[in-house]
């Protein structure tokens, strides 16, 4: 274990990993219960690269994601509460019922996004460094994606670009062996993600993503490479979805086994054991953990319940800033 | 010969003896195969025909949709399926720089008997990035066909036509319609592309609508019918080309019209409609031609903003009152 | 303050001074730097303000309009120039799902302050896929502006209006035009976007134009006015918004009505006039409104083909008779 | 020399390249007489990968090209009088006036095409590949592209496509330093197109571009391969473009020293040279070449001269096809 791992941070990453599985296993119920509507994509297996990505960052990074990225913005900081409200659709969402699952926006901190075009997030990512360069700001922007974005002509242009200006861009692709249905291997002539970003001439390396210690550790690397001038960097998430691609899934193309196999050795699992390892698991007692977690939940679920439903005479606005509404 | 299915069925089926009767036809496109389709159109197509003939592409719809015109222009049948419209976007290169220029660039040397279909349209709460509805604004492009088709029957006969055409033929599927069951008779000759179909007769007021919105305008009928108002229902069919015909008979008869339109407002195919009619028929109006479309906003997640931006029968009768006060 | 330049120097003289006044301000796209952009309208800025503001880009269309949403998002004010209009169809992922959306989806916590810049049109002989002109089809996207300068004046002042505009702004730049000379005076207060200009009044019939095609349209009405047909010619300027009010008006008081318009016909912005025009002032029309449009052809490269497909005086004249012959 | 290089191929390989070199000088004359108008994209320089590479083809084998494609049109076969007439927007154009310089089409030729979007014409290769391949026809199809290309997404997609599905595709990179006027240096983070192609598991070369006999040679290697089975093969041919971009080009871009210094390595200097070291030049009569080329073209402008106008009435044809006119 590389980091210097305290029982602050191994509480945090297991408060937030938990959090992400909590709160995501409550939304399941909450769709059944039709409290939750549209496109719901889980994040469950998932919570190690979001966590150890994230928590690794500067407050001032900004974060570009995808539509399963609940994850990423609880970890961030976007109240639970907020992003409860929005999956409900409410006004007090944090995107006021408008965006949903798949659109969670939190400018304030620094969380861009939300984007459902698969790729479609790359460019901006790019040129939001682009823009922190330009403007002499010493800031980073993540831009997290998913395996299946690789074979979109979008990911080879952004890459390209981030490369040949040398843009502060952190690259996380979360390789969960699937775009949908369709495996890697149906996908991609290279399966070696990380191989192919290195044709970009883009550091870029291969990690195990269910250490979330692992992943801590090379986004600080990463994020040095970057400061120091030399440009974006590439991280090869290796790991896996535990539920259905969204709701709507009836899982066809893998096996039971294969998802078991991934269970085994899924982010709390592997944190735990890693912590046991090293002797920390009885001191971040997880049970107190267990029950923060819970509250916040039920906090959310009853602020999203309590919530109210934006005015319909409002439904137009926001397509064109007030200033010159035309 | 007809039994009761659902549109998805009746679509799978009309794929399904495509494939039996053509050895040149096959289907690509993103998790058409392992996962059955992603609105399960292809559901079981996989084990029957093989991957080769049934094939998952990867994340690329410029890559695919250019792949499938290629082999159009080398001897096959292609059925591409772009998942929805919103991500054709990606693909609009291939499609209009080549799959609808090619013909007339080489002179008639070559041309491309793709069909391309997708599923359309919002109300299912997936917000601003997948509900656009854009089988409108397609329309606009030179080259291709574009159809709507809003019945089981069409569902069905629709995938033949297109197949039978030799040229590239956009089918928009509403998403919403899937499990829709209606009556397939597969020994019916289809109504050819280019044919709008009177739903249902009326001498008051003729709306027009295609796809789910054929459905609205029908229930809105119902009401107005209630009310003493006898409305025509025209099923469009096919936007490109339109079946003008068919509708400058209509306005002769009834002297009004509106139309409904999943389209945002501005620009709709609803627009062209008026246009035309403007053209045609003006003085057999008797009354401003009305239409309900979409909101000019990007589609909000929230089911009662997301219902507010769409057409609906209550606000294509409320059009129909305007329509017939007037004047 | 006016003097005399051409419409690709005022072009470039809004883009040197806005650069100049603000150091968010940068212009990126093919060619722009190196090459001296392809209709040179950059020409000379690289050696100003360095390759740091005046960014060659590699061609990834998709790419680069992306990286200028991403920057407009996070402080920039970018310009991004698209060489033509046919080649933003792989960046229309952008355009649509992400600049025209983002405002929306966030509920107002982004806005996204970017100008593109295209050529547009035909005219040029570059045949089928160089010569598409697609403002009006822009014009369907809620979240865009859509401007369509067409004298030297325009040219300079939207570069400013769209810059200082927060939310995405297209400009379309006739090809044709960039060398059009023409009166610009910089001490002029810019007409606001949105709103359409009246260039030569008259009473008889209303032609609305925008682009190169005002210039036709106001050589059609040199040939009507000396066959004592008196008609009033406005520049729409900016095909979204539209400027209602302007048109409303200008048919109250002539009754008759036709559009010119590059555009391929089916689904043109002539459509969604005279939509509007039905809509809103229905009542007053003397007459079946008409459009002169571009035939529903890809563009052919032979000139006397070229020409018979796009919009012409001629073309404009005999229309302006079919419109006041009527009724 | 490692090519059986005899006497009559060395004849045909100066004829085809001297061909595209005296027909575009004098489309230089008819641009400047308005005769030919719209855009104008010059081959001087490339000859030698277009004659290398399509001499090397079965008659079987489909051709996709660029806007930049008289010389690949010539050495197809297609008569120089058709393509003249094409380019005088002519009735008996190979298109009919239609599609001009950047579309010429000759189907029986499987010439197809004539792409003026850049990286257009990629999937569409990809496509017409899988079609030889699911009827079971044992043919190749080339597709000819820029280095300036290679940012385009679409490249991408296509490559990764063609690799996927091991697909009987030629893909020939005209890397003539430039897409317009930036440099690849300015274009791409790694500037060998090979070694970026490579990334896609394609098997990819470098080569002489310049060096009729070495794209001669690499694409016989090549369609060895592909006939294989062994799936796509690419071609990276290191070339230069002695005139401007098009018409419209004033070259501020680019030193004309360095365009001096490939102009003693052009296609024609270097072929002439090694048949020169291989005592062939003599015998290829060169003089007699020379006569027979500048005949066919004068020819070709007769024949475009004469040529007559498409019908206007004609000018929807082809937007639809006949049979089902709607
Ligand atoms: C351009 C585009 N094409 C298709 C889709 C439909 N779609 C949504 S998610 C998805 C799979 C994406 O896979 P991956 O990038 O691996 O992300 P994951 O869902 O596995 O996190 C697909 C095909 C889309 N949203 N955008
Ligand atoms: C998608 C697209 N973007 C831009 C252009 C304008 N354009 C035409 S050729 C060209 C340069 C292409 O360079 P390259 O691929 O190297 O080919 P070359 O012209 O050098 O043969 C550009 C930018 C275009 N035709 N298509
Ligand atoms: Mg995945
Ligand atoms: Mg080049």
């Amino acid at each position: 274990m590389s980091l210097k791992l305290n029982v602050d941070r191994a509480k945090d990453y297991y408060h937030q990993m938990l959090l992400i599985r909590r709160f995501e296993e409550k939304c399941v119920e909450l769709y059944s219960a039709e409290k939750i509507r549209g496109f719901l994509h889980l994040y469950i297996g998932e919570e190690a690269v979001a966590t150890g990505v994230i928590r690794t960052l500067d407050e001032e990074d900004a974060i570009v994601a995808t539509y399963r990225e609940h994850g990423h913005a609880l970890v961030r900081g976007i109240p639970a509460d907020r992003v409860m409200a929005e999956l409900y659709g409410k006004a007090e969402g944090i995107s006021h019922g408008r965006g949903g699952s798949m659109h969670l926006f939190d400018v304030s901190k620094r969380f861009y996004g939300g984007y459902a075009i698969v790729g479609g997030g790359l460019p901006l990512a790019v040129g939001m460094a682009l823009a922190d360069r330009r403007l002499n700001r010493d800031r980073v922007t993540v831009c997290f994606f998913g395996d299946g974005a690789v074979a979109e002509g979008e990911f080879h242009e952004a890459l390209n670009l981030a490369a040949l200006w040398q843009l502060p861009v952190l690259f996380v692709c979360e390789n969960n062996l699937y775009g949908m249905g369709t495996a890697l291997k149906y996908a991609e002539s290279e399966t070696n993600i990380a191989h192919k970003a290195k044709s970009y001439n883009i550091t870029s390396h291969q990690i195990d993503g269910m250490d979330v210690i692992a992943v801590a550790d090379a986004t600080e690397k990463a994020l040095k490479h970057i400061h120091s001038g030399k440009g974006p960097v590439f991280l090869e998430c290796l790991t896996y979805r535990f539920r259905a691609h969204s709701m709507f899934d009836a899982e066809l193309y893998r096996d039971k086994k294969e998802v078991e196999k991934w269970r085994e050795k899924g982010p709390l699992v592997t944190f735990r054991k890693k912590l046991e390892e090293a002797g920390l698991w009885s001191q971040i007692d997880a049970d107190t953990i267990e029950k923060e977690v819970e509250a916040v939940i039920e906090d959310a679920v009853a602020f999203a319940e309590n919530g109210t439903w934006e005015d319909i005479a409002d439904l137009e606005k926001y397509v064109y800033s007030p200033e010159v509404a035309s | 010969m007809s039994s009761e299915t659902t549109y998805r069925e009746a679509m799978r089926e009309a794929i399904r003896t495509a494939m039996q009767e053509d050895e040149r036809v096959f289907l690509a496109g993103e998790d058409v195969g392992r996962y059955g389709g992603s609105y399960a159109v292809s559901m079981g197509l996989l084990e029957e025909f093989g991957p080769e003939r049934i094939v998952d592409t990867p994340l690329c719809e410029s890559g695919f949709t250019g792949a499938g015109i290629g082999a159009a222009m080398n001897g096959m049948r292609p059925i591409i399926e772009i998942m929805t419209v919103n991500f054709s976007l990606l693909a609009l290169d291939q499609i209009m720089n080549n799959a609808a220029t090619l013909q007339h660039m080489s002179a008639g040397q070559i041309n491309v008997p793709i069909v391309i279909r997708m599923a359309t349209g919002a109300g299912k709460q997936l917000a601003a990035q997948h509900s656009h509805s854009l089988e409108g604004w397609y329309a606009h492009i030179p080259g291709l066909k574009v159809l709507t088709p809003a019945t089981v029957q069409d569902a069905h006969d629709m995938i033949g036509l297109a197949l039978a055409d030799p040229d590239p033929v956009l089918i928009f599927e509403n998403a919403l319609l899937y499990n829709a069951k209606g009556t397939l008779d597969i020994t019916l000759k289809p109504l050819p592309i280019g044919k709008a179909k009177v739903e249902k007769e009326g001498k008051d007021i003729t709306i027009l609508a295609y796809g789910i919105n054929l459905f609205k305008a029908l229930e809105a009928a119902e009401t107005l019918e209630k009310e003493g108002i006898d409305a025509e229902v025209i099923d469009l069919r096919s936007l490109r080309p339109l079946d003008d015909e068919t509708i400058m008979a209509s306005v002769k008869k009834t002297h009004r019209v509106m139309i409904v339109d999943e389209g945002w407002k501005s620009g709709s195919i609803s627009a062209e409609i008026m246009a035309r009619i403007n053209e045609q028929a003006f003085y057999e109006l008797d009354a401003p031609m009305g239409r309900v479309c979409t909101m000019e906003v990007p589609i909000p997640y929230a089911r009662h903003l997301e219902e507010a931006a769409l057409p609906n029968p209550a606000k294509i009768v409320a059009m129909a009152h305007k329509v017939m006060e007037d004047a």
